[in-house]
């Protein structure tokens, strides 16, 4: 048995003993609901942290299905964020209420239309800001077209949604950086300097399948974010940039689908990992991949899992 | 209660044109299974598609055999037609909400289309109440179980587009008989198929004042609540009048009454 | 048997009768070497047009070994250009002496670290325009430092290397562009502006993938560009902006390893299509891939393949 | 003239640990084939993993048996050890350039390592001339085709780095005393294994005043020249000294002159 303990704190930010997670595998925001559906299947104290679905200050709808298409190694979704808003999720029983009883870390994913939709989530979040590990700011979702993308393609608005959010609340920030760039590292030091404590890459990269009977788009929305075992090379190599361009810790994630995949994105220079699609191809696959990163750490003869992180040779 | 358990392949056959029936063995799932709920299936050995496949329960047995009926669509469905005995698949479930069962005096009358009926024949099976089956297709190929159903006592009639077998036209056509027939008792409805078949079911009944149980299967892909991929259009008391709701958790099973045909 | 002739003239552009090809299918540029390699499996007179891998002005080494990496449904490759340069091009056994007798139209992939080196090889390719069907310009590589991507990713670099070529010579010219970019419709646009006849796209994905025992990236250049099935979302998505922005002819290409996965591209906008990594899984691909077109045009009731060009529905 | 065939699968044995020999019906491969070329195979139904795979062609027969052996060393050669009689491969071949069989008045000394062994086999094997098979390995697992080399008449010396079989050490520590034996005798050299044996093999023999051919395999991709993936240095007229040479097209027989050691 490895020590798994992943420490998110870093030096320039004050230590906050939260930020010290059992181990570093939480599911990937969307992928997990707001935890209770999985509740069934395991413990979800197992987690490093549980990451909810975008939550906005309203309650939304999402976009017209289809939503989702099975690609090649992967899959389209444009789920476009449907959600209960922010006060159903503080409120009721199936969300944070529920959360807060399964001794897990919580972590918020919000998203929203305008920077004072950002705002204005990461203040009601106060309310419960004991319960609350971290705030991951979502700005990077292809989906919906206020919002989401924009700001993460953008190195301005990323910088000002960031630092407002980061005005509005002393819970610890992770962003979550788009993918849908020529160069990842600005955006990651955009993050950084504009007080995120943690960043989390990569998001989904837009994508298109056509039934080719019907000649329709599979997505009703046109376009999907490509998740899956087909992105790994590329979230790979963004964690590895981002990695050399910032000092806060970075979460990874891309198609991780094992343990060997996860060691990957630490050896890349992730302090901790997000399991999104291989949820729905194994519920279990959380789990499935603490153990294999224990059992790699083990064979290899590492006694932390922060011995590797960064560590790839040339 | 449902759960993920390894189901080994008991038998993997060719039942008619295109449907399949595998049996797994997966006693941890048919111990909570009820009529109307579904399976979350890993296709083994599939490996460049990394998605589940949803499966209506068609039976259970007390040995712990679980069987789905299916059709071959596409690549998932084809390569599940190839697994041999002894080959073993991820499963999830039982998932979903099930039908009500009919109550002491209501006469159950199930209305299915194409691989719809594998979702409803639990239901008639275990119901004590011998009631109808309205059994509708584009052709003679694609009526299934149609001996199985008839064995459970209820009354099979059939429907198919191109009048290959019983009635030419919809099955829908099949209803105004069967409420002629049974003026004065007590109906419950039921009905699983395709979505445009559901949805005229559903309003033409709610226009003769019944109610009815749809299960309205959509694209799934977590199959348990957690991604908001399967949803339908629900009435709802807000702005708009509707919310989608998942079909996976809070379905497959919605009252025709709630349904937003919108 | 459907009607395949591929038109790719344009009304605003001189019409060229070489641009009328037998059908839309041709080798992604790197993936078919200069067409010997592959002239024993058939006659190269069966594809729509070979493309030859890039040819710059110089020979060049191409980058240190491990060059490719195989990951999910794809593969990883920083060849880095490896080429015989332009003089050996030109007169070499195995090279254009060669092709010219094939009896098929010749597409000549380009790059340089200079703007001057790409227009050096368009005004030596001069010599050989009877020949030559087409240019392709490649700014697009993600393996090179110099040039390659650098031109791809930069809409005013892109506009001058495209529009210098264009000046120095009159044989049509392909303009492949780069996926590394947030949005590709600028740069379409701005090869059309700079008077490309034709865009090809998508090139490669920087992508990484570290070996977790050796702890070693697995290709010697650090990142190298993902090809293969796993992006071909991207790339169709990618083709269908293209095509709402643009009117010049579109080619095609990621991912394709079957006639339907050509068909999407069809669908998406695209007149012509490359194929690439699909020729290592099979050397038949190209011909399969004809085959398979035709196949879904007649059991579709579709007379010509042009009657599909961007007709995807809502 | 190489050519793709689909080759049926007559038998896939496990052989030693790790390493397993699989025998297709290849007749359009096997008519072609020599010495110390390669075939490139997709194995069947690895569905997310694209590329072929290279193998030394390890013997061919007239019936159109064509024989690989290979070590499970990763996902294709694992999948590849589970397929099963009558499954069916696509093999492209013979692809790359022979050794050059003994002249007759030539003692063949073949050097091997691992599953180099496999390349060199059919060399020795219709060989006129009886020489020396010098086989190494890590320890004993790694020695194969120990018996099969016998019967061809060789002469066969082994060495492991454990000890655990023949000379402890070194496979190259064997070649001096195959050169002390056979003074004034015209040898012929061949070596195929892993490439930091096959550098110290050239450079000791050229040392030596003999030349030797090397089959230096590399990571490959297409198999036929088209992609560059493959190469290696060698000595070139240029300013560096040296190019890269694709070593399925170019090679994968180098003479140890040729090979840049740099
Ligand atoms: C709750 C539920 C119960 C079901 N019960 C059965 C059953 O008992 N028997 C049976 O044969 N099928 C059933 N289905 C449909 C079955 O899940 C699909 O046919 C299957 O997923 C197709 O997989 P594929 O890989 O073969 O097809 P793909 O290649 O993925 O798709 C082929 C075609 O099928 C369509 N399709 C894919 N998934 C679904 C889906 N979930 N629902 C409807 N259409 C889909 C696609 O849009 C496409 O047109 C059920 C679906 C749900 C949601
Ligand atoms: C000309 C040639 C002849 C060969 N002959 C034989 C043979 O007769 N018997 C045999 O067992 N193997 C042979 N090999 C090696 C064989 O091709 C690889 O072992 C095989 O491709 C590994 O596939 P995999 O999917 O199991 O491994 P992967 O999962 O792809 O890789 C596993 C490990 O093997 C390494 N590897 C992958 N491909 C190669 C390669 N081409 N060469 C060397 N290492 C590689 C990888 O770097 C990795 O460390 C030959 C290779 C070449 C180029
Ligand atoms: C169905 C689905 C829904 C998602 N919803 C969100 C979301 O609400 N907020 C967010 O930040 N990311 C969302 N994502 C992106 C994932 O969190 C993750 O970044 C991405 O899927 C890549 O990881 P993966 O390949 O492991 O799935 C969603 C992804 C999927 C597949
Ligand atoms: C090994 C390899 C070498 C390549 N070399 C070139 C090249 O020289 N010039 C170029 O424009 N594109 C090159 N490409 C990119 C391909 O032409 C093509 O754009 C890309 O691979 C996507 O198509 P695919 O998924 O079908 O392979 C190369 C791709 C591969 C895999
Ligand atoms: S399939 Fe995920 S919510 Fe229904
Ligand atoms: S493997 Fe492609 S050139 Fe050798």
């Amino acid at each position: 048995m490895a020590n798994l303990t992943t420490n998110l704190n870093t030096e320039n930010h004050p230590f906050n003993e939260k930020l010290i997670l059992k181990n570093p595998v939480m599911p990937a925001s969307g992928t997990f609901g707001y935890g209770v559906e999985y509740a069934e299947y395991f413990k979800l104290e197992k987690l490093g942290a549980v990451v909810v679905k975008g939550i906005a200050p309203f309650a939304s709808h999402g976009n017209p299905t289809p939503r989702v298409a099975e690609v090649t190694s992967g899959m389209l979704n444009a789920i476009g964020l449907q959600g209960p808003g922010i006060d159903k999720f503080l409120k009721g029983e199936e969300y944070l209420p529920f959360l807060k009883q399964q001794n897990c870390p919580i972590i918020v994913n919000i998203w929203g239309k305008t920077v004072e939709d950002y705002v204005e989530v990461a203040e009601r979040l106060n309310e419960e800001a004991d319960a609350l590990t971290a705030i991951e700011i979502n700005i990077s979702c292809p989906n919906v077209k206020e919002g989401g993308v924009a700001f993460g393609t953008d190195e301005k608005l990323a910088y000002t949604v960031i630092s407002k959010v980061r005005a509005a609340t002393n819970i610890p920030l992770i962003t979550k950086l788009s993918p849908n760039v020529t160069k990842i590292a600005p955006f990651a030091q955009v993050a950084e300097d504009a007080g995120s404590n943690m960043i989390s890459l990569i998001n989904t990269i837009p994508g298109m399948a056509i039934d080719i009977k019907t000649r329709k788009p599979k997505i009703a929305n046109l376009t999907g974010g490509l998740s899956g075992p087909a992105i790994k090379p590329i979230a790979v190599r963004m964690v590895n940039e981002a990695y050399n361009a910032v000092k806060i810790p970075i979460i990874g994630m891309g198609g991780i689908m094992t343990g060997d995949d996860a060691i990957e994105f630490f050896l890349a220079g992730a302090s901790a990992i997000g399991v999104g699609t291989a949820i729905f191809a194994d519920p279990m696959a959380p789990i499935n991949i603490i153990d294999g990163i224990d059992k790699f750490l083990d064979s290899e003869g590492f006694g932390n899992i922060s011995d590797i992180i960064g560590q790839m040779g040339k | 209660m449902s759960v993920r358990q390894n189901g080994e392949i008991i038998n993997n056959n060719l039942l008619y044109n295109d449907y399949y029936k595998v049996d797994f063995y997966a006693p941890e799932i048919t111990k909570n299974a009820k009529a109307g709920q579904f399976i979350h299936l890993k296709i083994a050995k599939l490996e460049d598609r990394i998605l589940r496949r949803p499966f209506s329960i068609c039976n259970v047995s007390n040995d712990g055999t679980l069987t789905i009926l299916y059709k071959v669509v596409g690549k998932g469905t084809e390569h599940l037609s190839k697994l041999k005995k002894c080959d073993v698949c991820d499963i999830m479930g039982p998932l979903g909400n099930p039908y009500s069962p009919p109550l002491d005096d209501e006469i159950p009358v199930v209305i299915a289309g194409g691989y719809g009926a594998a979702s409803t024949y639990l239901l008639l099976h275990n119901s004590q109440q011998k009631g109808y089956l309205l059994l509708g297709g584009r052709s003679k190929d694609d009526l299934i179980l149609v001996d199985e159903y008839k064995k459970t006592g209820s009354t099979v009639l059939t429907s198919t587009n191109d009048g290959s077998y019983g009635h030419k036209g919809l099955v829908t056509e099949l209803i105004p008989d069967v409420l002629a027939k049974n003026k004065g008792k007590k109906l419950r409805f039921y009905a699983c198929g395709p979505m445009g078949m559901l949805m005229a079911v559903g309003q033409q009944l709610l226009k003769e004042g019944f109610d009815a149980e749809l299960s309205l299967d959509h694209l799934m892909c977590c199959g348990v609540g957690a991604c908001f991929a399967c949803v339908i259009k629900v009435k709802a008391n807000n702005e708009d009048g509707w919310r989608y709701a998942r079909t996976c958790s809070e379905g497959p099973i919605f009252k025709a009454s709630e349904v937003y045909y919108g």
